[in-house]
């Protein structure tokens, strides 16, 4: 269908819904490189002044993926909750905006909301806000999730310590570690990604963090962010698994490149699930088990972005439908790796500033836990100023967690992220705690035993390996 | 201040025992991540030093061709991975004039790209390719020209490997710089290697370099891959690294 | 002298401190058109290390701004209070930097520390500061001042209203007040920019502005910013005022290109002193009168940045030094209007950012009631998300206060501020409050009445016009 | 929400009464501001119409200069001020020549510059400088040409006066573009225009526009300035702006 609108007597028309909502989309070089762009600030301007007017319910009528051919669309259309979106049911996308900044919005209506809405109106709305409004809003919102640990409670911030290493050397690791428990870190996730995709490397890894988990009694999970298959074949091997990790994106082609389709995350978790792990007391084990990273531009790297009538989808849109997929098997965390991929997606620090806000607010408001890995690539145009803007945006705003890794500098994925530093600093700042009962164990003696001990073999000791 | 004790040098270049200043990391630390990140934002915009390249391969009696992308120069390169990933039209017809003269068709091509560091297929290209040519020496199958290509991405492999009619293709490909890692070298081996692969089709050995990955190591894993490629007939997620060379537990 | 430091075997000299301090700063394009800019990051990052090991002694013994010629040398030479600077006497910059953001530097060592520094020391240390530490030290100090509002108070936040008009139109200027005050704005000050220079303009606006104060019971203080001679003749003229306003700037020449001399701004002083007006219950009338405004730029702008050997000097060096001046006159408040002239200075917003913070920073660690004016010109490569990213930091900084401006529109100064909304968001997310006079206002029962009226013209009525 | 009442229109295109939505404007106000934003930045990118102008002035009957700065291009003149303080040296040489025929030295030259918006001087210039004129009128001393020039700034105006050896400058130049006044003009007027003159030493008139000054305040003001410059030998912060044309209450 064709949206019009006229702006000072001159009507302006946009072919579909796709293109409709590329051409409102803020500046980003994903989407100049895949030709669906605005021409200019005018263009896109005008374009989100259309979108405005749009009622919501046209995202029930119009996909911007086809629901045949792509199954991440029939997911969204299928468990759509059409009881949860009738408030606003009425409403334009230009009204879902000024509802959700109104007081109205209260944090509990905001969470009723999130199956109601749509990634496609997530995407659609947040495409008119400014960055505060972005904050604003996600800062309303706290979705909580628990394994070992509580994550996402309001005026806490968690952290996952990276430990990487260029050769999975378990003693370089556990330097690593051992350096990120000592400032803190760890709360969310202790996730190592291994430089080799071999089920045994993933068994040794979860081993090994398995044990110092348990000899110091750190309330955390672990994690190696392999494949799925061979996370799958790891378990089978008896690996102790605490959290399955997998990218995932917005469009069924983009997850066939990355090697993965729906049928198989179910697989996946339904194998994670039988290994009873974690649990708050066993409360709540076995229902937060995912850990999901997306990041806008992944689809468009696989040539995987292409929507209605054969043309591109804009990425931020097809980021939001990745957390469609998340949201379906309730992870534990999800982590938008935003300046990851590099520039020719999120050209410079403030692209990749709006990205990671649009991707925090997106998730929140869909439901999901969401963290962000604030990060940029050594080609693109951003250094460590602009992460630390990203940085106190997000706390401001309420991010369940941020990433830890040794200054910043992972050397093995040659990017940079938050240190452990980083997090510190944040806490300070804005009286940020960590996850309740990760904040109990630093105040304990297994954690001052474990400043005492200096040496990162002594995490070995005794262990498996 | 909490620091880890360094009695003996840990098998690690990572940023730990940095210190503390408050909550932040002392000046020291801070001013040299700022110098690292100078360089290696250099890295990205050095030039693969294509004619010592061909000069080495050479001298160890291969053919080789070199070859550019459709990017032309780094700036196009680092906005238009889609023009990385296919050749100049100048380049293709050179290469599918080559193919022509190779009867019959290749079993494996290997392709140098300079990727995102010239500097990590300068250094570390002919040693490895040395190292994997050694352990699958005598080569059981024809081996294509080794092909040089600039300003490529990892999917120019397809094109190339198409072009020639390759069974199997080894990219090494410099990947991108790391704020301690300007050098890192991957390699991407792809089964039929055909425009319009996914990334789940294909395996990947990752950061090959002093600090990690060793020429051995690698070369090792590429000539197993290699090997269960043509048992399986086939590349990617269906096949997972080797268990041995294992993992190292210190060094 | 010559300054050089040698990095992985390779010696590196920077010609004197001025070479030295340019080099070390953050990109900006004014440093760039002033040609004193770094060649590039590894040329910043080296003067940055060379910078680092400077002892801060060298600066009480080279000028970058020579002496004999330069009153603002002079000012901040013969001012330097030796026995603050004891403490850090005998640290490098390096070491200032981790003095500052460690635990020992309390808000009361800071504030003691203040009249030790001179700007130099200031914008030196700034230069090796990130942004996450700029903000978090500068949220350390508070600087506290007091007319009829006490301004800079922890957790508080206040505004300017600037009710600005292109025809001086006092019913517009009214318009703008009202929906300024019924939005909360205007506990820092309510200043207007005329249009006219011109005694009588002045003395109008200020008997409106005084006449609206009086009549609604407004804890606030007016302010008619005209050059300040202008306000001295409104003054002879009896005009009611409050704040006396000038711009000024880091050098001699660029303040006598404004027109001014550090005698006429004392002669000002003595003047708005003996008016006798304001003062918290009187007990500190009379001692912060000035408003001050300054901005990185304005010395270059009018080609008055020219250093020691006749060289230039970088602009956020020359905007330090301004805070010399400014300090002298212990003023209510300062305000750096951070993107104000143009991209020729601050080219986009990354730039604009970094200098707010830096300006922010500065100010307040060299003991300035800092407030700013996060602001950009239409001719500049920044937009609304630039300045909610500067907002959202300052406001985790601590600044003082900010500007209110209808909708960020400002009609007369062709620029964009913040709104009064804005600072509701700034507010709301960080639990700010308003200075506590103007507090109490908005609960009583004359700011009740004020909503009532509604139309502007009720606040002219029985002024004196 | 409050919200202003608006039983009469104010005497102002502030954006007041906008309404609010928790903290927050109003997405119909949020996206005119986005729009205004778009086209205010268009309209430093415009272009003087030279050639309408050249002839407005022909018609008048005044003799007319279109001039360059050194700043060239539109891009160079937002980075580079210095460059739009001097004219081009082709510009320079034309107004010498110019100067050389010139006999008394004028007393006051009329510059039009595009400034920051050429919109400004597009719509406002002529019928400014008729205002102007007419005031003046019969001109008790010897006049200048009227000098345009593109890509200027407000002190290429001290290079103009100084080549024609005039007493006076009144430069007329497109203020920065406003979000919702993309056309204001400013004058500003020198005593002795000669290189290096600060802004102290010039008065300005500001706000030229449809809602802001009017023509005729606009032409009172600058005549006064003429008057009042000639008397004391001197511009700038000595000089204040006449009281009358007062101040407007309502309108
Ligand atoms: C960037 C990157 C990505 C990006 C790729 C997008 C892009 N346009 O670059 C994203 C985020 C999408 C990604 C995803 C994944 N990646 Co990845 N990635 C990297 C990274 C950090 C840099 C690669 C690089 O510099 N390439 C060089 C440039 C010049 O190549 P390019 O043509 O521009 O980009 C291509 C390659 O990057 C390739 N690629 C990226 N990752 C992977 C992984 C595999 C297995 C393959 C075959 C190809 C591949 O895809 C790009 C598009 O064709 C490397 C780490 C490293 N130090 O190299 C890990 C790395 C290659 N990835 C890895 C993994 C495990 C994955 C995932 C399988 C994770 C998961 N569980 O889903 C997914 C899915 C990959 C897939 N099948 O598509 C591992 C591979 C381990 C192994 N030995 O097999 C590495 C080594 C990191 C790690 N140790 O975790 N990755
Ligand atoms: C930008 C600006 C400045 C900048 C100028 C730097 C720069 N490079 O642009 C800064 C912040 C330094 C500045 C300072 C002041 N300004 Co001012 N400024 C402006 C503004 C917003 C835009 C000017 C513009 O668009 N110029 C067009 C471009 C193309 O010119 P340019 O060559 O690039 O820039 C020159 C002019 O801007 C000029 N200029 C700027 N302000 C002033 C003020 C006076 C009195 C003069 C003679 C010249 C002048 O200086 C620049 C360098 O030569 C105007 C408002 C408006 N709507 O125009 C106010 C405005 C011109 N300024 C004004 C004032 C009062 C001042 C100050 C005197 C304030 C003070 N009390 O100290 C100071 C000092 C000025 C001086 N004598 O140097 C008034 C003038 C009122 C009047 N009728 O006299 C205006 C109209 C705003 C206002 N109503 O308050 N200003």
């Amino acid at each position: 269908m064709v949206y019009s609108h006229t702006v000072r007597g001159i009507t302006h028309s946009f072919a579909d819904l796709r293109t409709l909502l590329a051409k409102a989309s803020p500046q980003r070089s994903g989407d100049e490189l895949a030709g669906i762009a605005a021409s200019g600030s005018e263009e896109r301007a005008i374009a989100q002044m259309t979108l405005a007017e749009l009622p919501l319910r046209t995202f029930l009528n119009e996909a911007v993926v086809p629901y045949e051919s792509d199954d991440v669309t029939r997911l969204i259309v299928d468990t759509h909750d059409a009881e949860a979106f009738a408030p606003v049911s009425g409403l334009s996308v230009g009204e879902l905006r000024d509802w959700l900044l109104s007081d109205e919005a209260t944090p509990i209506r905001l969470a009723s909301l999130a199956p109601g809405l749509t990634p496609e109106m997530a995407a659609a709305v947040s495409k008119l806000m400014r960055a505060q409004d972005l904050i604003y809003v996600a800062r309303k919102i706290s979705v909580v999730t628990r394994f070992r640990t509580t994550v996402g409670l309001p005026g806490r911030l968690a952290t996952r310590l990276q430990p990487n290493h260029p050769t999975d050397d378990t003693l370089g690791i556990a330097a690593s570690i051992l350096d990120g428990l000592l400032l803190g870190s760890g709360d969310a996730v202790i996730g190592i990604n291994p430089v080799s995709d071999n089920p045994q490397t993933v068994t040794t890894l979860l081993r090994m963090l398995d044990h110092i988990r348990q000899r110091y009694a750190i309330p955390t999970q672990s994690c190696v962010l392999a494949h799925i298959t061979t996370q799958m074949q790891a378990m089978k091997a008896g690996a102790p698994l605490d959290l399955l990790f997998q990218s995932i994106a917005g469009t069924e082609a983009a997850n066939k490149s990355f090697g993965i389709t729906l049928d198989l995350l179910a697989e996946g978790h339904a194998m994670a699930r039988e290994l009873r792990r974690g649990g708050i007391e066993n409360e709540c084990g076995g229902e937060n088990l995912y850990y999901f990273e997306t990041g806008q531009g992944s689809a468009l790297s696989a040539n995987a972005h292409l929507g209605s009538g054969g043309g591109g989808v804009d990425q931020q849109t097809l980021e939001a439908r990745a957390y469609a997929v998340a949201r379906h098997f309730q992870p534990f965390l999800v982590n938008t790796v935003v300046g990851f991929i590099g520039p020719e997606y999120l050209y410079d620090g403030k692209q990749i500033q709006r990205a990671g806000l649009e991707d925090h607010f997106c998730g929140k408001l869909l439901g999901l836990p969401m963290g962000c890995d604030i990060c940029y690539t050594n080609h693109a145009e951003a250094d460590q100023d602009d992460m630390d803007a990203l940085l106190t945006m997000l706390g401001a705003a309420g991010v369940n967690y941020i990433m830890g890794v040794p200054g910043a500098d992972d050397i093995m994925l040659n990017y940079q992220s938050t240190s452990f530093h980083d997090a510190l600093y944040l806490r300070r700042l804005l009286g940020l705690r960590h996850a309740p009962e990760f904040e109990a164990w630093l105040a304990g003696d297994t954690y001052c035993e474990l400043k005492r001990i200096g040496q990162p073999s002594a995490l070995l000791l005794g262990g498996a390996l | 201040m909490n620091k880890l004790e360094r009695s003996q040098p840990l098998p690690t270049s990572a940023r730990i025992s940095l210190g503390q200043t408050g909550p932040s990391i002392p000046t020291r630390e801070q001013l040299s991540f700022q110098l690292d990140h100078a360089l290696a934002r250099d890295a990205v915009h050095a030039q693969l030093e294509v004619t010592t390249i061909l000069r080495g391969l050479e001298q160890r009696g291969l053919r080789a061709l070199a070859l550019e992308s459709a990017a032309g120069d780094r700036r196009t390169y680092l906005r238009r991975p889609d023009l990385g990933r296919m050749l100049h039209p100048d380049s293709a017809q050179i290469l599918q004039h080559h193919a022509c003269d190779l009867a019959p068709s290749p079993e494996v091509v290997f392709i140098l790209a300079d990727g995102l560091s010239a500097l990590a297929v300068d250094r570390h290209a002919l040693p490895l390719l040395d190292a994997t040519l050694s352990l699958l020496s005598p080569l059981p199958y024809p081996q294509g020209p080794v092909v040089i290509v600039t300003q490529g991405r990892v999917a120019i492999g397809d094109e190339i490997g198409q072009r020639l009619g390759a069974k199997l293709s080894v990219l090494l490909i410099g990947e991108r710089p790391g704020l301690s890692s300007p050098d890192s070298l991957g390699v991407y081996i792809t089964w039929e290697p055909r425009a319009g692969r996914t990334d789940a089709e294909r395996n990947c050995i990752s950061n090959i370099r002093a600090e990690g990955l060793s020429y051995s190591d690698a070369a090792a894993r590429i000539a197993y891959y290699l090997h269960e490629a043509q048992r399986l007939q086939a590349t990617g997620i269906a096949l997972k690294d080797p268990a041995h060379p294992l993992l190292s537990t210190g060094r």
